[in-house]
């Protein structure tokens, strides 16, 4: 089977994005966000593109990027929800460069891969792999990740007998912002519009294939990372936290409820990293992989946020503490590129289990 | 002799006749409704009541309804209403339920809780705001928090540490608190929703007479125990099918077949039943009230309450996506009351978040279920019979 | 709404009813069943029917019984459940009974209430109301609960256009008994034999429909009993089995489960209560009763019975303990009748909600 | 020198040379595979071992597969295999690892374990057999339970109390049993599934030598604790997709269309991707291994195959009623060997319930993660530091 551990290479990459998210965001300032909404965190957005290189993790060295791969893209993800970092990471760097790859596109790609640019796939969120529709007519598409502040839009349009993919400037069409659930990852309504034509009929359709399947896979390793600082933040809680005379964590139904969290986040873990791999090797196990992956991490994400907030108790209800932006990331994580539902739904054909 | 229901009717038909509804302000119909011994008749006379029993204020609120009558505003003054006028009449002197019970029923003081604190919240006998007695004025020093109301309220309950020389259920006294008190400093405390239901109250030198003490000096548990009981008496009974969040959700099914699906039908008709068995079982704790023969499911009643309002506006998000994505509005709000099925999908599941903290945590109340109901043995204590300055905090 | 509480006489009832079980059965006589199988403990069944004559409870006065109705035979059928009593009641005494009364028959029920016959519906146990299928062809029927030792068999026979309900002589047909998972309620295969027809076609469709109508809404009874019995036995138990210097029942996690298994326990009461309500007002809402009943009252006899072997450790695994009778009762009543699945998805139309 | 891998070939094939498997007993051939040092080459020269690096194993057991020979029968002697035979190696005497490594090896002594007892299950360190030395023979009484194989073992581990006047922990002593003794007594315990796969057994005046006790006197705590992390390691690690319960219910969802429904659907796949989660944790688990660094995950997989196998097996008898309501047998038997898949359906829901007992129950497990894993605080311990005598039991 495929390796699911990490290389001393991914060690050192994941000690770099934690180290510069530490340096770049604070809970405080990301709760701003909710009051004073903004496309993403520059300070933290410029360190991972200008200083660490990683939205070129998935581009090739001689398209302009860094020629890692899916392994390496999942541990800045990993960190990245372990912040909760406002950061388009996922949607720029990830399913719209995905897109690029698949097309061979090496203008644009390179200037993602830089950090120069960022782009959007105009689906949406909820739009999952094998299960979408190109745009039609002229309303708005919503609610689209990554879209505000983006300078690229990537709009599958409908053409008779098949999608047409343009490439749209920011500036050619009508962004507008929405009041998001999870403003860390803020959505936004696209009108629809005309640009240059990437392609057309089934290249077309495989790329946006290709950026969904690749965001459906990596979102679990995000989730994973959620899940993770989730269940160390309430373990740490729950060691301090003194009532009765004692620290909460020493109460048995407590520990019991954490032992379990520590198994399913454990198994997050190693779906996450199973569909990272299988991405990365274009396995034939791929579909499935990142159907499992994608119902069990999304799941526990909200599990461990669901926890953190009870076990945080009154504190884990307020806005001062960061709490509740991991639940409000989790939570819109579930839905982000298809429910658990629908994923479930999805994986029993690919294991022959039909109804 | 008349019976009580003849005689009772015959009053509302007076209060009627001499204060109509119509005219009158609300004020000046619950003061005169107060005095009428029409506000709860199973209080004495002179304080509200007739010394009748319990059971006959449903005829005196049917009856004054049917009337058109103003009721005291429950939703701005549950606190007054539904905590303190039961505890100042159980354990109030005289002079305090002279002095509070009309204008707290006639909701022109309204009333607040100064009970949980930030190092006291499961463990509420682990408060150590400070109150020192000098001649008959008690000076007060501390920190409460998740007061509901604080910033439109008259006054306050509050448990104050007196004695850290003993253990500490002992150590606590009761007061009544003039919040408008320039010691009394209330900041709103925002929540997750983004809203400030809830506020931080900040007491420093507040100056409270000694006659405004209820019980015994080291006798605040005891009160508050009191208090916290009328809070959970007769949770969620006689509700109707469908009430609270599930029908929220039964109804958008209904309404909209596009987000309808066989795997989250199964879901929804789980909660569906789970929700339908709780209503089952608060009717039969109603009834049982009715017959005088309370049984111990409140507690764990408020434990399903919690889960499925939680499952629930999780499932909803879910079953809706594109538009559980979304949020109403994020501005901070200090809203006036309390409503867990007031706006859109996304508030209702935060909100539920703390069906599960507050009133008891549900932590808590399965420590009590199984203590009080099963019998099971009582966790080791490690504060017991120790002074409070001497227990870890 | 309808009185879910229990009359005076409901409680004299229920302390005769558990006298009786008391005296004339012990869990280790049985256990015995699962090595010597037999229709049922004829000293408990002879208790039942001759001292205290339950058998009659739904049968009015002027035709042989009672007539108190179902509220009075789900109090009976508690005590059952609370004792895994291997007695015909439901099978005799609420379903053929029930089927019989529908007809207006006289004669047969009128042994059936004196106890001094029982009597089968010969359809596989897990038919449920609503969905069943009359008998077609001559191949056994099974697996058929309540058959084993019975006098009388209640065939309904598939005719051309509808249902033919024949009353069998036991003696008249083959009854083969069957390794059944619940010994306590043995099973058995009927082969299909022609007698007197008692109805056709409506009326036999509809007597067969009352009979499963009422064993469905008592069933729940029945498991409630039980899960209440299991949720008492094992709160003793843990609070007096020592491990670790203290009572298991003092360890934290094991309080909050039985915390939670107390509010299931409790619930399934209010529902059990109503189902039987609803039946003996046939009230507008027994449908719904009877689904919400038996998907609730289903599960949570399983879950209670589950919680008791795992609580009761090493013993609750043991042959010698009783414990194991529960857990088997439990699961055969889950698919009695039809699962809490098949429930669940007749609910919805009924209050609607469809998909 | 040539290089391991190249040494142990040659070293097989003239084992196979010398006795070929097509020919020779199992006995006798296991025997020469010990006296080869092939039967575990991480052992010692002499103990069957050549004193190579643990990972050599696979080659040589894969070498050997290929040519037919025989392998030892981890169904009747895991408990020797997999338990005896590393504590002896790594805390027995010389004479011991002499005497009992190779007709353990060979399976001419079959081994059971005796640690639990009546009053000792979750808390092992409870045992209060008893075992006096008098000269150099200790003479044992008591009861022990949960004995799998006991009545076909030749040889058994045992804990018992050598004084009660020390804390638990520190009065128990390891012992080398011999069977045969007359003062055992071997009774079949027959369980919920019909069976009896164990036995209780009772000592009664047992004669142990001084020499058959394993590690100083005082020290059987430590010792089982080596054995019983020996039962844990690597569980379930590389364990192929739709192995065990889930594997059984897929095939017979995909053979009968008549069991299928859209509910059962959704619960069958959240069944699957349960186990396939644990499945790739277990690979995961085998990979880390591999390379040396074992994770901490095995505790709370044995607590995920647990609730699978019970969950699974429910299902499965959910989804065929009309099956589900029968069983195959309930005739007492005496089974040699354990097959948690064997039988049909309702043995299978049934013996499932064992998982969570057996080999540290799943509430042991949880505080193994919560403390050992997570760093909870542990539990208040109230037998700590009393003399046995004086604990509660």
């Amino acid at each position: 089977m495929t390796n699911l551990l990490y290389t001393d290479i991914e060690d050192a990459l994941r000690e770099s994005v934690r180290g510069a998210m530490e340096r770049h965001l604070d809970p405080h300032s990301t709760t701003g966000i909710y009051d004073e909404p903004k496309p993403w965190e520059a300070k933290a957005w410029q360190s991972l593109t200008e200083e660490l290189g990683v939205a070129g993790l998935l581009v090739p060295e001689d398209r302009g990027g860094v020629g890692a791969g899916p392994r390496e893209a999942a541990v800045v993800l990993e960190e990245i929800g372990r912040a909760v970092a406002p950061v388009p990471y996922l949607t720029s760097s990830v399913i719209a460069t995905q897109v690029l790859l698949e097309l061979g596109e090496s203008e644009h790609i390179a200037a993602l891969a830089a950090g120069e640019a960022t782009a959007a796939l105009v689906l949406p969120w909820s739009a999952r792999p094998g299960h979408w529709s190109p745009v039609q007519g002229t309303e708005p598409v919503k609610p689209v990740a990554g879209a505000m502040g983006a300078d690229l839009l990537l709009i599958p349009v409908a053409e008779a007998g098949g999608v047409q993919l343009h490439l749209v400037k920011a500036a050619e069409t009508t962004v507008e912002s929405l009041v998001s659930f999870d403003m860390t990852r803020p959505l936004a309504a696209v009108t629809p519009a005309s640009g240059e034509v990437l392609a057309t009929g089934d290249d077309a359709h495989r790329a946006v294939e290709a950026g969904l399947q690749a965001g459906a896979a990596l979102l679990a390793s995000e989730q994973y990372g959620l899940a993770r600082s989730c269940l160390e933040t309430t373990v740490d809680y729950v060691k301090n936290r003194i009532q009765f005379a004692r620290p909460i964590g020493s109460f048995q139904a407590i520990k019991h409820r954490l032992a379990d969290l520590y198994l399913e986040v454990t198994q997050a873990g190693a779906a996450a990293r199973y569909a990272a791999a299988t991405l990365a090797d274009d396995d034939a196990d791929k579909a499935v992989a990142i159907s499992v992956a994608q119902t069990y991490c999304s799941d526990v994400a909200v599990h461990a946020a669901e926890e953190a907030v009870q076990l945080h108790g009154g504190n884990g209800m307020t806005w001062e503490y960061p709490v509740h932006l991991y639940l409000k990331r989790a939570k819109s994580s579930q839905l982000a590129l298809g429910t658990p539902e629908k994923h479930r739904q999805d994986l029993g054909p690919l294991v022959n289990i039909t109804t | 002799m008349s019976d009580p229901k003849t005689m009772l009717r015959q009053r509302v038909d007076e209060l009627l006749a001499t204060y109509d509804p119509a005219t009158v302000s609300a004020t000046e119909f619950l003061g005169a409704r107060f005095d009428a011994g029409l506000a709860w008749v199973h209080f004495p006379e002179g304080h509200g009541g007739l010394g009748l029993p319990q059971e006959y204020n449903e005829d005196v609120a049917n009856w004054l309804a049917e009337a058109g009558a103003p009721e005291p505003d429950r939703s701005r003054n549950g606190i007054g209403l539904g905590m303190v006028a039961p505890t100042i009449m159980a354990i109030g002197t005289k002079e305090q339920q002279e002095k509070y019970l009309r204008p707290l029923y006639t909701c022109e003081e309204i009333w607040c809780q100064l009970f949980s604190e930030p190092g006291a919240g499961s463990d509420l006998a682990a408060v150590a705001t400070k109150a020192v007695l000098s001649g008959d004025t008690w000076t007060v020093d501390g920190q409460k928090v998740w007061t509901s109301g604080a910033h439109h309220a008259k006054r306050a309950i509050l448990v104050a540490r007196t004695d850290i020389e003993v253990p500490k259920h002992a150590g606590m006294t009761y007061f009544l608190v003039d919040m408008e008190d320039p010691g009394i400093e209330v900041r709103p405390l925002r929540q997750i929703t983004g809203e400030a239901e809830f506020n931080e109250v900040f007491l420093n030198g507040v100056k409270i007479p000694d006659a405004d003490r209820v019980g015994e000096t080291g006798e605040g548990w005891k009160v508050a125990t009191t208090t916290l009981n009328n809070e959970r008496v007769a949770i969620g009974s006689g509700a109707d099918r469908e009430a609270g969040h599930i029908g929220v959700l039964a109804e958008k099914w209904r309404k909209y077949p596009a987000i309808r699906s066989e795997a989250a039908y199964h879901e929804l008709m789980h909660w569906w039943i789970e929700a339908e068995v709780t209503r089952l079982t608060g009717e039969r704790l109603r009834q049982q009230l009715e017959v005088g023969q309370p049984g111990p499911e409140g507690s764990a009643m408020k434990l399903a309450f919690a889960t499925q309002a939680q499952a629930i506006t999780g499932l909803a998000i879910e079953l809706d996506p594109d538009h559980g994505l979304l949020y109403d509005d994020w501005t901070m709000h200090r809203p006036d009351s309390t409503d867990f099925l007031g706006r859109d999908v996304g508030f209702r599941y935060l909100r539920a978040k703390g069906n599960s903290l507050e009133g008891g945590s549900s932590e808590i109340l399965r420590n009590v279920v199984a203590e009080r109901v099963l019998g099971l043995p009582a966790e080791q204590r490690l504060d017991k019979g120790i002074p409070f300055k001497d227990v870890p905090r």
